[in-house]
């Protein structure tokens, strides 16, 4: 096996790729493309997501009315282009589904982690290659199955991406059988790519740093990405356990929340939430991360406390573990618990804050350049605000039990997870485009696309706290028959619109990346004149990173040192102006 | 696999002091215990919290049997570490013959669970509950000794964990095959002792979980 | 057109308005300095033509005064919650003279069980009505939560009250209605199909409207249907997680 | 270095893990009270794995970080499992 051997010792030179055609772009072990292979993967999901959403607004804002083009979609969904009730929740379930496991973890982690923990701490390759291929080429099954479910007999999953049992476990509950199962299964094959991933991302940050780069002069997206790769490590198995009891109460007629056979549906809800709160972090550290990279560079400054920003990834990540109740307030869970798991949560607003008002004093006595990615950033830090703010209502036991379930926590999840992590992977994105394909991405585009998201995410999103203030469920496929929910209408119909605007504003985004990666403007090495050592190599780096493993002088973040003609100094110059200022 | 211990060889920034691939083991099997916490965590809170009679394991399960079991899996993590040290003493007839011990171990122990499974599912014990009119539903639902509903769920967790576990070892004799042929044909001459190590965690990892799953499912 | 709050209805609604007030103030505060923070920075530290950034790393101060700040806020919060949580969600608290009511849910259907006068469930006075709850204003009660198949969750909004009803447990959830009217009970948790319909009614009424009520139901002679009633476990007490034995 | 390590007496744990087991044995047949069976299995199983872990797997003889990966999943376990049984505590 010469080519999985490759990326190892003596034959690993940058420069000499003579890995044949198959290897080098299918099954490939250079982490730079399975972190390529991941982005497509990625954004296809994202889109697919997207999509799902949009038939949601659809029939939230006009229900009961033909999904335009919907008389493509076979009865069993929609009878006329009319969505069924059956359909809408296979809908919230797979839209749910698709994004968290499907496009966002996989953008954040499966991209960001494999493109740049090697670049940065300066390695050749993932500490074990192979496996790397194989995390990614699990994901095919995995997302294959997940979509194959809308194809068989009684329709995808439908019980929610939370699978609450026991309405996941019994087809005489949804009438979905072997869609359930296949949800499962996808998921149970995503848990073992994660693994792979996470196994791979640890082992590489903790024993391939080049030498120099000690553990406080890592960049803080190589931290939050490393302890995302801890968080998954150890919580994903979890899903895995609770998800193989699930699939055993369909297929093998065991009884693990089965209340008639003795089960206890609570037992699903703590292991999938003891599971499902980290993977919240897991979605918003390695967002985190990306974005401390690109507004220190933005502001042309060092980030405002670094140790305190990593001990706070660490914080956030280990009250991760002991919060998950939170999400069971109302679910008939013992009321004691509830007290120590609002005390937990509340807590978390502790590091999180450090990390917003680091970001600010990030900015503070900059020299702020407004390039695409930082903007993404400026998006990611305003938005990020509001969905941590709002989280605080939820955590306050009494108030959680008003707005549990209801559109509030739905604004607040996606103000985490759009606002959050997806504008900064859009920052993420723009900022190492011409790193991963040697091209810039077009900056009057990426503006057009910012301004426009920036926009109609909000107009969508925010409206929502005040649909879930009037009381407003979640999961619903008609509002119109409550009563209650009635006069609340106009919102729905509202948001609906912002949201087939905030898809349609993709689109200069779409355009702008097809493009550039074959039109684009030819990028130099570091154009945005970064420290981190991924801009010292060529753009797009051989195969093998490095041609000699660099040495690393100091920390990443050393932008404006005085008494140097440029205002950053990258990791790897043994310079003598900062060899005196240390 | 095989190949990345020169990666961590010229480096200076050494993180936990051991090389990768045995970093990487251990960082798996971190993962690995969160897995089987699910499990075992699952099967602890379903009794603790069942509010009907419980069966006693070792009225359904067979324990003699099952020691001797345990018995075979201790001895092939003996013979596995036999193996390393051989390996690290560049010992080759040593590591041979030790490896294929260990091999027939794990295979021993994978044919007593199957053998047992045949059994128990023969009584009446199936992962979905006592079957009905299974001799051992005579046995122990029937005199009322034990709810049926208990017993049900306790076949759903035993099949579940043991089962689990079996896979696991399973997986492990098949990598340890392949390292045996390794062994054979000299690939770990020389003191490359870093293949048989890694894989050495592997293995007494499952033998540590079946030490709790022996004890936590059959005898407690 | 009504787009915050439905007027609160129960005795600790208002606490629970309070506490989200108290939130809304604090976070919007934050909120406005966080946001002005930013603006007043993009704008007065944009990129200019011979400016340079300060090199600084950090401020211990700086940061011990916002680590130490918003912990003093949230563990005030937590202890301004705990109270009412406790109040509302601990059976330790609930008011003992509370009249029960069974709630006994399905898909898509919510069976409750009122007592008649005698105040007691299991009674041949019981009164049983499909989605619909009869209440006098002012008066504790302490609704019984069972269901015979999902989770489902009883919410409603005018009352601030929301809890979830788990097949194979009975979780008891009390309230004390204080204004008289028609309100409605609805459904949060994802539980089928028919998750977007299953609407039922709360009529409180007066104390004379209620006993005309009651009156009215003894005299039509409104039966309990013995099937529904049988299939509505009863609280065991103790073990909230304990099972019902056969259920569905 | 870790190739010229010494082997502890492998054989030796070997024996303590085969008398260890019996007696596992042994306290269910004897009829110990049912607590005090509880307590003992679970302390004998607990020396078995420590034994397996500190010689078979060396962790004794491993860097303190190393066996720190080794630890980090138990404490987060302990809390899944213990919090989950509170559900059975009376309320």
């Amino acid at each position: 096996m010469t080519a999985a051997a490759m990326p190892q010792g003596a034959g690993l030179h940058a420069g000499h790729d003579d890995r044949p055609w198959i290897r080098r772009y299918v099954f490939s072990t250079d982490h730079k493309t399975i972190g390529i292979q991941f982005l497509f993967l990625s954004l296809f999901f994202l889109l697919a997501g997207g999509l799902l959403a949009m038939v949601i607004r659809w029939q939230l804002g006009f229900p009961g009315t033909p999904v335009p083009g919907g008389s493509i979609l076979p009865d069993a969904m929609a009878p006329g282009g009319v969505i069924r009730p059956s359909f809408y929740n296979a809908l919230v379930t797979m839209h749910g589904t698709f994004m968290i496991f499907f496009a966002v973890m996989p953008l954040l982690t499966g991209v960001f982690a494999n493109y740049l923990i090697p670049l940065k701490i300066g390695a050749p390759d993932m500490a074990f290659p192979r496996l790397n291929m194989w995390s990614f080429w699990l994901m095919i099954p995995a997302g294959t199955l997940a979509l194959a479910g809308f194809f068989v007999e009684g329709g995808t999953a439908a019980a929610g991406w939370t699978a609450y049992a026991p309405l996941s476990n019994s087809p005489l509950y949804t009438g979905v059988s072997a869609g359930q199962v296949l949800w499962c299964l996808a998921i149970v094959i995503f848990g073992a790519s994660s693994l792979l991933g996470s196994v791979n991302y640890v082992t590489t940050v903790i024993n391939l740093r080049a030498p120099g780069m000690t553990w406080m002069r890592l960049p803080l997206s190589v931290w939050a990405l490393f302890i995302t790769a801890i968080l998954a490590l150890l919580a994903v198995p979890i899903l895995a356990g609770a998800i193989i009891m699930l699939l055993f109460d369909q297929v093998l007629g065991t009884h693990f929340y089965l209340p008639t056979g003795g089960g206890q549906p609570l037992l699903w809800q703590h292991l999938f939430w003891f599971f499902g709160h980290p993977e919240v972090y897991i979605l918003i550290l390695p967002a985190m991360g990306l974005v401390s990279d690109v507004i220190a560079n933005g502001s042309r400054k060092p980030v405002f406390g670094y140790p305190t920003m990593v001990a706070a990834i660490g914080g956030i990540a280990f009250l991760g573990f002991i919060v998950w109740g939170h999400h069971m307030f109302v679910s008939g869970m013992n009321p004691r618990l509830g007290t120590t798991f609002m005390a937990s949560t509340m807590l978390i607003a502790v590091p999180t804050s450090i990390k917003v008002f680091n970001w600010l004093g990030t900015m503070w006595r900059g020299n702020i350049h407004f390039h695409v990615p930082m903007l993404n950033a400026i998006g990611f830090l305003s938005m990020f605000v509001i969905g941590g703010l709002s989280g605080i209502f939820m955590a306050a036991t009494p108030v959680d039990m008003y707005i549990h379930d209801s559109y509030f926590i739905v604004a607040h999840i996606h103000y985490v997870l759009f606002g959050g992590s997806l504008f900064a992977a859009f920052a993420g994105i723009y900022y190492w485009f011409p790193k991963m394909f040697g091209r810039r991405m077009d900056e009057r585009l990426g503006r057009i696309h910012f301004a426009l998201t920036f926009v109609f995410y909000n107009l969508t999103f925010f409206p929502m706290h005040l649909l879930g203030l009037g009381g407003h469920m979640r999961r619903i496929y008609d509002p119109t028959q409550y009563p209650f929910l009635a006069p609340l209408q106009p919102i729905n119909r509202f948001i609906s619109v912002s949201a087939f605007l905030l898809l349609t504003s993709q689109l200069p985004f779409a355009f702008n990346f097809f493009r550039s990666l074959f039109r684009g403007e030819r990028a130099e090495i570091n154009p945005w004149r970064d420290n981190s050592l991924e801009w010292t190599l060529p753009s797009p780096p051989p195969h093998g990173n490095f041609a000699a493993t660099p040495t690393v002088y100091r920390g990443p973040y050393e932008y404006s040192v005085p008494g140097e003609v440029e205002d950053f100094l990258p990791q790897d110059r043994p310079a003598r102006a900062a060899a005196e200022a240390h | 696999m095989a190949h990345a211990a020169p990666l961590s060889a010229p480096r200076a920034e050494q993180g936990l002091g051991v090389y990768t691939q045995k970093l990487g083991m251990w960082v798996f099997l971190a993962s690995e215990v969160m897995f089987f916490t699910a499990l075992i965590g699952s099967y602890i809170i379903l009794r603790w919290g069942s509010a009907e009679s419980w069966p006693v394991p070792h009225e359904i399960l067979a324990i003699p049997i099952t020691a001797l079991n345990t018995f075979i899996l201790i001895c092939s993590s003996v013979s596995m570490v036999k193996a390393y040290a051989a390996a690290t003493q560049d010992d080759q007839k040593g590591l041979r013959r030790w490896l294929l011990l260990t091999v027939i171990g794990g295979a021993t122990f994978v044919g007593v669970q199957a053998f047992e499974y045949h059994h128990l599912i023969s009584e009446g014990l199936l992962p979905s509950g006592i079957r009905e009119g299974s001799a051992l539903a005579a046995r122990l639902v029937d005199t009322g000794k034990v709810s049926a509903t208990a017993a049900g769920l306790f076949g759903s967790a035993f099949f579940t964990m043991t089962g689990f576990h079996g896979f696991h070892v399973t997986c492990g004799v098949i990598c340890m095959t392949f390292v045996t042929i390794k062994a054979f044909r000299g690939g770990y001459r020389g003191g490359r002792y870093h293949g048989i190590e890694t894989i050495g965690l592997y293995w007494h990892f499952v033998d540590l979980v079946w030490i709790i799953l022996f004890t936590i499912v059959y005898l407690i | 057109m009504h787009w915050w709050f439905p007027a609160n209805a129960s005795s600790y609604g208002g606490d629970v308005d309070r506490i989200f007030y108290v939130i809304l103030y604090i976070t919007g505060a934050v909120f406005l300095l966080v946001e002005g923070g930013l603006l007043v920075f993009l704008v007065r530290y944009r990129r200019r033509e011979g400016r340079t950034a300060a090199y600084v790393h950090g401020n211990n101060k700086a940061e011990i005064v916002w680590t130490t700040i918003p912990a003093v806020i949230v563990i005030s919060l937590a202890l301004l919650s705990q109270k009412v949580w406790s109040a509302v969600k601990d059976p330790a608290h609930f008011p003992k003279d509370a009249i029960p009511i069974g709630v006994h849910v399905k898909q898509f259907e919510w069976q409750i069980t009122m007592p008649g006068p005698d105040g007691k469930l299991d009674t041949d006075d019981d009164i049983f009505r499909k989605n619909e709850m009869h209440l006098q204003v002012g008066r504790d009660y302490a609704v019984r939560l069972t269901s015979q198949d999902v989770i489902h969750s009883f919410f409603i909004p005018a009352f601030r009250l929301k809890q979830d009803a788990v097949p194979g447990m009975t979780i008891t959830a009390w309230f004390r209605p204080t204004r008289t009217g028609e309100f409605d009970l609805a459904c949060s948790q994802l539980c089928g199909t028919g998750h977007y319909r299953m609407e039922a009614k709360v009529y409180v009424h007066s104390a004379e409207d209620f006993a005309r009520w009651q009156a009215a139901q003894a005299a039509g002679g409104v039966a309990t249907p013995s099937a529904a009633a049988a299939d509505t476990p009863r609280a065991t007490g103790g073990m909230a997680m304990g099972h019902s034995g056969a259920m569905r | 270095m870790e190739g010229t390590r010494k082997h502890p007496n492998y054989v030796a744990v070997w024996g303590a893990l085969f008398a260890l087991t019996v007696l596992e044995v042994a306290a269910v047949y004897v009829g110990l009270p049912r607590h005090l069976l509880v307590l003992s299995l679970l302390l004998l199983a607990a020396w078995k794995a420590l034994l397996v872990a500190l010689y078979f797997m060396h962790l004794r003889f491993e860097p303190r970080r190393l066996a720190l990966v080794a630890m980090t999943p138990l404490p987060l376990g302990v809390i899944l499992v213990v919090a989950v049984l509170q559900e059975y505590a009376k309320r």
